[in-house]
């Protein structure tokens, strides 16, 4: 087997994270896409590392957890402070951007 | 010596400078300043002229450069005088004419209110006028030949309340603009043919350009001669230019500014020689206006008007001897100058009588006035003696001249234009004998002044407020308007003041004794020479026959005028008359042609385009901008404020950046 | 696992068969846990299949060298992160389950041929590029994997490891701040509470207790008034929002009673329905395609059902 | 360093806005004092440039260098040639004369005047403003630079199309109001939208040249060190050219100049047409011939032909309006095709010409425009059909405007005949059949000025004219400077030739083209 197919598994886990963003309207499991995704992105990154011999990818694929996980924290507390004032964590709710 | 030409513009340049900036505290001395001025011009002409009698023949041309008007590049054009014997003449005639005028205007502007406006327009005509005929490059000529068209602009116009003048003006200057055209394109012609369109070098190495380029040069010039000079097609500003006051037809539109195309011809003689195409257009063009001015003539029954015809007729017959070469040129100029003096007198004559006459211009309301005016019955009646070309006055040793000149073209050509000379001879002498029996013979037909509010009957563009001259008869309230005179009142006919008589005796000498002078041993011809070149041209008949025939002929025309207006009582109202004469009156139809074509095309064509730029060009440009806005009214509905939308074109504008990545890899 | 550990080589075009064994058997799950994560309907199943494919990954991230990196996406991600997910969910509702029925006109497909297309593109780029050989971790990972990624990032990549670090506490702080409810107005005293109390003319003595006088000694249960209608004045306010109070009216009793007959090892609970239209004090009026399913009547036995699992 | 003058003409007047803007409300009597004073030291300024400017030296003089966005090459670059100093002298000249004819333009009615609100400050410093772009803009040798002056000019005219309209309006003033708005707002979309398609040429301009600095890239052109290929430097020619054509403006991308002249005030109008719409020529003349000069020639038949339509065209529709101000505007159209027409024919004539007319079209049309702005001001009404002899009954204002006509119609005598002439000669000794065709714009002008004169100052005097005062001393100082400048460049125009001349055998030489010779070689 070849290294790559870490990439192929990544690309569909990615698209399957992307897609989950697009059709779920749970707030919580919109988020929980996004984390897909950027796992996705990080199997990616580690894959690149070992097909390079560098270390590089793995740096960055460090730095996208520590990224996510800030991501995560504030995320997490907005769909707190949505449902608090809404009573509902649908992202559908927030149709506020239209004029 | 030649420091002196630029003084000969400068004076009535000054004059026109001060008249016009100074304000009313001028009003008072203001005309004397303008005719002061006019002959301080004219005393400097007289020495340059006595100077230039004291060299030979071949140095008497002076130059005097002052500096370099448009300098750029190969472009130069100075600001140089050149004054040479065919210069001299016409400064002559210029300042000589001119400030008669402005002596015989003192009296007949006497109570005007802007008579010191008028005197400056009138130094600013000399000025321009004196430019054109001295500038030593076409670019400078065109220069005076502007400025003489709005010194007539400003003339014609001069009672700006009558609607009929400032259209009249309006019309003059537009007309002469159509041939400022010619000016510029044969100018521009010259620049690029020759590299510089000084009068020296283009007429020096004329010869050497082609065939072509200098027919079209020929032809511009042609073009620009009739504007100016009023030859068809361009004549028809001439009549209406009548709106002006006397003194102004008299000197702009009779003796001197509608000769300059007779100027630019002959001084651009050597174009026209290495052209015979060009020359061809020339005579055919004067040939035409001789005939089309005295038919006019024939038909008008307002006075200036029937002058104004005449005067399209006679530059006819000066264009025409122009348009014949070398053996015309010189008979051109001598009938120009004393077609001046003739045609200025005439015109003097006519404002004299319409002094007289409650400025009633319609010679059907005139009769039996030489009693009551005595001089001026005497200098119009020689005058009139002289234009038809009695033997030994002026006219006869100028117009037969050219006569002969005409059968000397030689030919089936000069059969033709000798036949159309000596049939124009014909139809002056009636057309003159017309307007002299109907003015001054007769019985008395005054008419009362017309009431203001009732619209005049006759010719509708000439009778329309006649009464504009506020000097009426001795004492009349001096105003403007239709408040001139009291209505119902029956003329008073009399003598003019001696500030009008005065020159009319002047040029009444000149016309009776210029032509016999100027042709004594051939005088004119020999002292023109060395500018125009002469040819002996050589009749296919005698000298003598020619005479004979126009002598004929002349005696012809008068005897059918005095029968039909000296034997028979002239009716006050005009009779419907031949179609001809319908035609004559409405000047050949050529304003009707003009309004049809022109004014109502162009009326047409502008309001179409105003509305094309309005639908079409702006149209464009908002539909563009509804289009935009509609556009987005319905891309807006894809705005449906769901944040997963958005996310799904975002993912879908990936993909397809992704695609056109790899697809610019694979290509 | 120790096969993978060691089976990096350098300069190799394949992997041992082992890690290949362990790619296609862990790969499927994996897959299959995304796909669950996004179609399961209660937000819980989705954290716990997310979770299960994080830590596939992170057995990936072991097989590819990555050993740091494997063993902090253990305990970071899936110890720390996913159970940060489990707190929120349950604070918003565990029981919340999402209507997989899309409201937005054509989003579902848009998504899926975006999605599809976007792979099928992603999948060509990568088939695209020449890799037909891969160098391995070996060298890289010489002296030690953490001590390589060390050098790296407090060299290197010192720069950006500072500003991540700034970037955490932002977010920790943005967390706070988000969270966190400002007192605006001074806490009002008792006797301001009871004198606003008296003033809006509402309910002043203590509420009456629930239904323990009628029948049913459960708290759940309205209490009668005079004429046999119950009322939920009675009911905890807690319960009345979650819609759990149990009907009292003389049929529902009837039913009960019936299915307590026929049920007997079974004690039954049917959840109050409220009298429609909900006119005051609900939320979510306007929501009704968001409601649970729970709330609609012919959900009602499934929804029971799972009220009770949960509980 | 030497003292950066060419910096100061254009900080002065800045400066002056900012001070003019900052006039408290009550003090606007000395809110203008301010603002003509800045605007005659600007004068000054222009003078001392004008002075130091040595025909026969640099092609640029003055110059001044500083580093500005390094990052992109943007440099803080100006000089100038002669074309640029006959430029700046024109607006230095111009403005005063704009402050002092707009004295009262802004003036808010005594009624409605409120402690706050301070239109006449802010009238005052807009025109400073726009002065200090327009003139810096006319120094400008950074392409970048220029093109964010270009821009940038565009907010105060709208605010002063917008802000200061003609009290003089048939409608009511809900509908003046909507009528100025729209006049700004085409004017602002028209000039941002070439703009817009500018900024994507100077961007493309710097991806293939690498730097904004005129000079540089017309010395490494000239010395082959940078070449461009034809069709992007066609495109980059159309993209700047486009962007000149709707400020100049061309046909047929002149509408919003009418609407724009019609609705602004007489001294803006003067403003819009004699100096903002002079900065699109003289860009054409200074950038699209130097920077891509293949790409010019390449295009040279197809602008002829426009201009050609702009002259013709603009003549017909100035004939057929019935509002005064609206048929200067036309006029001008007509003026600046004959512009664009002699800076693309090619000639020293043309271009010299073209430069002239820049100059000799700003005075012109400013005394017409201004003294219609009077005669307008006093009736009340801005259709042709509300007036009639009104020579008689104030007669000075009339032959200011008659000069003024005559100007327009391009009289010898008068300085725009020297310029209309170099651009015919210019035009016709490369392009005859396009000379001829100019050659009737001269019927035209004399058809369109005389018909205005004839109707509005001629016959007999209208009920509603009687009531018309000549012009006030402060008018006729406004109108006689100009009036007199006319007189002398139109018999004197060398002082201006001399300098304009050198800078047109540089773009002559840039462009690789020389006049024609004539056919036959004059004898000297």
């Amino acid at each position: 087997m070849n290294p790559v197919n870490y990439l192929y598994l990544a690309a569909l886990l990615f698209t399957i994270g992307a897609a989950g963003v697009l059709i779920r309207r749970n707030a919580i499991v919109v988020f929980m896409c996004v984390e897909l995704m950027l796992n996705a992105c990080n199997l990616a990154f580690v894959a690149f590392s070992r097909l390079h011999g560098n270390l590089d990818g793995q740096i960055i694929a460090f730095f996208t957890m520590v990224v996510a996980a800030a991501e995560v924290v504030v995320g997490l507390a907005i769909i707190v402070s949505l449902f608090r004032s809404r009573h509902s964590a649908s992202v559908d709710d927030a149709s506020l951007m239209k004029l | 010596m030649e420091n002196l030409i630029a003084l000969l513009v400068a004076a009535p340049l000054l004059g026109a400078a001060v008249l016009l900036c100074g304000g009313r505290r001028l009003d008072a001395a203001g005309h004397w300043l303008g005719t002061l001025l006019a002959a301080a011009s004219f005393v400097v002409a007289a020495v340059l002229f006595f100077g230039m009698l004291g060299r030979g023949a071949e140095d008497r041309a002076l130059h005097q450069t002052l500096y370099t008007w448009v300098p750029v590049e190969s472009f130069r054009a100075d600001l140089a005088f050149q004054l040479d014997q065919l210069s001299m003449t016409f400064v002559l005639l210029i300042t000589g004419v001119g400030t008669l005028i402005h002596v015989y205007s003192i009296g007949y502007m006497e109570h005007d209110e802007r008579r010191r406006r008028f005197f400056g327009y009138l130094n600013l005509f000399l000025a321009a006028m004196l430019l054109l005929v001295l500038a030593d490059n076409y670019l400078l000529l065109y220069f005076g030949w502007e400025g003489v068209g709005l010194a007539s602009y400003l003339l014609i116009g001069f009672w700006q309340h009558k609607p009929s003048a400032a259209t009249a003006a309006k019309k003059a200057f537009l007309v002469n603009r159509v041939g400022d055209i010619g000016l510029s394109i044969a100018i521009m012609l010259m620049f690029t043919t020759f590299g510089t369109f000084a009068f020296g070098p283009v007429l020096a190495t004329a010869d050497k350009a082609s065939e072509g380029t200098l027919t079209a040069i020929g032809l511009m010039l042609l073009l620009a001669a009739c504007g100016k000079s009023a030859q068809v097609p361009l004549q028809s500003w001439l009549g209406d230019a009548m709106e002006g006051p006397t003194p102004v037809s008299a000197l702009i539109h009779a003796a001197t500014m509608v000769t300059a195309g007779v100027y630019l011809i002959t001084r651009s003689g050597a174009i026209f020689d290495a052209a015979p195409t060009a020359q061809t257009a020339v005579v055919t063009v004067g040939a035409v206006t001789l005939l089309f001015g005295a038919i006019v003539g024939c038909a008008k029954d307002d006075i200036k008007k029937a002058l104004a015809g005449s005067t399209m007729s006679q530059i006819g017959y000066m264009v025409l001897a122009a348009g014949l070469g070398p053996i015309g040129y010189a008979f051109a100029i001598m009938h120009l100058v004393t077609h001046g003096f003739f045609k200025a007198g005439l015109f003097l004559g006519a404002g004299s009588v319409m002094h007289g006459m409650n400025d009633e211009v319609d010679m059907r309301k005139y009769g039996g006035l030489r009693a009551y005016m005595p001089v001026t019955f005497v200098t119009f009646g020689l005058g009139y003696l002289a234009i038809i070309g009695f033997p030994g006055l002026s006219g006869f040793w100028s117009k037969d001249k050219i006569i002969e000149a005409a059968f000397a073209k030689g030919g089936t050509e000069g059969w033709i234009l000798g036949a159309v000379t000596l049939l124009g001879a014909g139809i002056t002498a009636y057309y003159m004998t017309r307007v002299m029996i109907m003015t001054f013979f007769g019985e008395k037909r005054w008419q009362p002044a017309p009431d203001p509010h009732r619209a005049p009957d006759v010719e509708p563009a000439a009778a329309d407020d006649g009464r504009h001259l506020a000097a009426g008869p001795v004492g009349s309230p001096a105003a403007e308007g239709p408040a001139g005179h009291p209505a119902g009142e029956l003329p008073d006919p009399h003598e003019s003041p001696r500030s009008m008589t005065v020159p009319m005796i002047v040029l009444a000498f000149g016309s009776v004794f210029a032509g016999g002078l100027f042709s004594i041993n051939s005088a004119f011809v020999h002292w023109l020479e060395p500018v125009t070149r002469f040819e002996h041209g050589h009749p296919p008949v005698s000298a003598a026959v020619i005479t004979t025939a126009t002598l004929v002929v002349l005696l012809a025309g008068a005897g059918l005028a005095y029968a039909q207006y000296g034997r028979r009582p002239v009716p006050v109202t005009a009779p419907r008359g031949s179609l001809l004469t319908r035609a004559a009156r409405r000047d050949l139809l050529q304003d009707d042609f003009n309004h049809v074509v022109l004014v109502r095309g162009g009326e047409h064509l502008t309001r179409s385009l105003v509305y094309v730029d309005h639908t079409l060009v702006d149209g464009v440009v908002n539909g563009t901008a509804a289009s935009v806005g509609g556009l987005s009214g319905r891309l807006r509905k894809l705005q449906n404020g769901y944040a997963r939308s958005y996310a799904v074109s975002m993912f879908g504008g990936t993909a397809v950046l992704i695609a056109a990545t790899l697809l610019m890899r694979a290509v | 696992m120790s096969a993978a550990l060691h089976g990096v080589t350098t300069a190799a075009s394949l992997t041992s068969t082992g890690e290949a064994v362990q790619f296609w058997i862990l790969g499927t799950v994996a897959v299959a846990g995304a796909l669950c994560t996004i179609l399961m309907r209660k937000a819980v199943h989705s954290a716990l299949c997310l979770a299960g494919t994080m830590i596939i990954l992170a057995v990936f991230y072991l097989a590819n060298g990555a050993y740091f990196l494997g063993i902090v996406q253990i305990v970071v991600y899936t110890g720390a992160i996913m159970m940060l997910f489990l707190f929120v969910v349950m604070l918003v509702g565990v029981t919340a389950a999402d209507s997989l029925k899309e409201t937005i006109k054509g989003q579902r497909w848009w998504a899926v041929a975006c999605g599809l297309g976007f792979g099928v593109l992603l999948a060509a780029g990568i088939g695209h590029a020449s890799l037909d050989t891969f160098t391995g971790l070996g060298a890289a990972n010489s002296g030690g994997n953490v001590e390589g990624l060390a050098a790296l990032i407090f060299t290197r990549y010192v720069f950006a490891f500072e500003i991540t670090g700034a970037l955490l506490i932002t977010a920790a702080v943005g967390a706070m701040v988000l969270t966190h409810r400002e007192r605006t107005e001074r806490a009002r005293t008792q006797r301001e509470l009871a004198e606003q109390r008296v003033r809006e003319g509402r309910q002043l003595p203590p509420l009456p207790a629930p239904g323990v006088y009628a029948r049913h000694n459960a708290v759940d249960v309205a209490g009668l008034l005079p004429d046999g209608t119950p009322s939920e004045l009675t009911v905890s306010r807690t319960l009345r929002a979650r819609g759990q109070i149990r009907d009292v009216s003389p049929e529902a009793m009837a039913d009960l009673r019936a299915l307590e007959r026929r049920s007997e090892e079974r004690l039954g609970r049917r959840p109050y329905e409220p009298p429609r239209p909900r006119d005051s004090g609900d939320p979510r009026a306007g929501d009704r395609a968001d409601d649970p399913p729970g709330d609609r009547p012919g959900d009602r036995p499934a929804n029971r059902r799972e009220e009770e699992n949960a509980q | 360093m030497s003292f950066p003058l060419l910096t100061a003409t254009a900080v002065l007047p800045a400066a002056g806005a900012v001070l003019t803007a900052a006039v408290p409300a009550g003090r606007r009597t000395a809110a203008k004092w301010l603002a003509l004073l800045v605007s005659l030291g600007t004068l000054v300024l222009a003078a001392v440039v004008t002075v130091r400017f040595e025909p026969g030296g640099a092609r640029y003089q003055l110059t001044e260098s500083h580093a500005w966005i390094a990052d992109f090459g943007v440099r803080y670059e100006l000089g100038v040639d002669g074309i640029g100093v006959a430029l700046i002298a024109l607006t230095a000249l111009l403005i005063p004369f704009i402050v002092a004819a707009g004295w009262n333009d802004a003036d808010e009615p005594a009624a409605t005047a409120t402690r706050r609100w301070r239109p006449t400050q802010g009238f005052f410093a807009l025109i400073l403003m726009v002065e200090a772009m327009v003139i810096l803009s006319f120094e400008a040798t950074d392409v970048f630079l220029f093109y964010l002056l270009f821009e940038a000019m565009l907010i105060p005219m709208y605010f002063l199309i917008g802000g200061f309209g003609d009290r003089a309006h048939a409608g009511s003033d809900e509908h003046a109001a909507a009528q100025r708005s729209y006049a700004a707002v085409k004017f602002l979309l028209y000039n941002l939208i070439g703009g817009l398609i500018m900024l994507a040429a100077v961007v493309g301009l710097y991806a293939v040249a690498g730097n904004f600095s005129l000079p540089g890239i017309v010395e490494a052109r000239a010395s082959g060190d940078l070449t461009m290929a034809t069709s992007t430097e066609r495109l980059l020619f159309l993209g700047f050219f486009f962007a000149f054509a709707v400020k100049a403006p061309l046909w047929p991308l002149h509408t919003w100049l009418p609407n724009a002249m019609g609705e602004a005030t007489a001294p803006v109008a003067v403003l819009i047409t004699a100096v903002v719409d002079k900065v699109g020529t003289f860009a054409m003349l200074r950038f699209c011939l130097q920077l891509f000069p293949e790409a010019s020639r390449w295009a040279t038949p197809v602008i002829v032909v426009l201009a050609l339509v702009s002259i013709v065209y603009g003549a017909l529709l100035a004939v057929g309006q019935r509002d005064i101000k609206r048929l200067v505007a036309y006029a001008s159209i007509s003026h600046f095709g004959f512009i664009v027409l002699g800076i693309f024919a090619m000639t020293s004539q043309g271009q010299s010409g073209a430069t002239l007319y820049m100059v000799n079209h700003g005075i012109s049309t400013a005394v017409l425009m201004l003294v219609a702005g009077f005669l307008i001001s006093r009736r009340g009404s801005r259709l042709i059909a509300d007036y009639g002899g009104v020579q008689k009954v104030a007669p000075v204002l009339a032959g200011t405007f008659l000069i003024g006509s005559l100007a327009t119609l391009s009289l010898p005598g008068l300085a725009p005949f020297v310029s209309e002439f170099l651009v015919l000669v210019g035009t016709f000794a490369r392009y005859p059949a396009a000379g001829i065709v100019a050659t009737t714009g001269i019927v035209l002008a004399a058809l369109y000025t005389l018909v205005l004169y004839q109707r509005t100052m001629t016959g007999p005097v209208k009920e509603d004219v009687r009531a018309v005062k000549d012009l006030r001393p402060r008018e006729l100082l406004v109108v006689a400077p100009l009036i007199a400048l006319l007189f002398f460049l139109g018999v004197f125009p060398k002082p201006l030739t001399e300098i304009v001349d050198p800078a047109v055998r540089h773009t002559m030489s840039d462009v690789k083209q020389q006049d024609p010779r004539p056919e036959v070689e004059a004898a000297k």
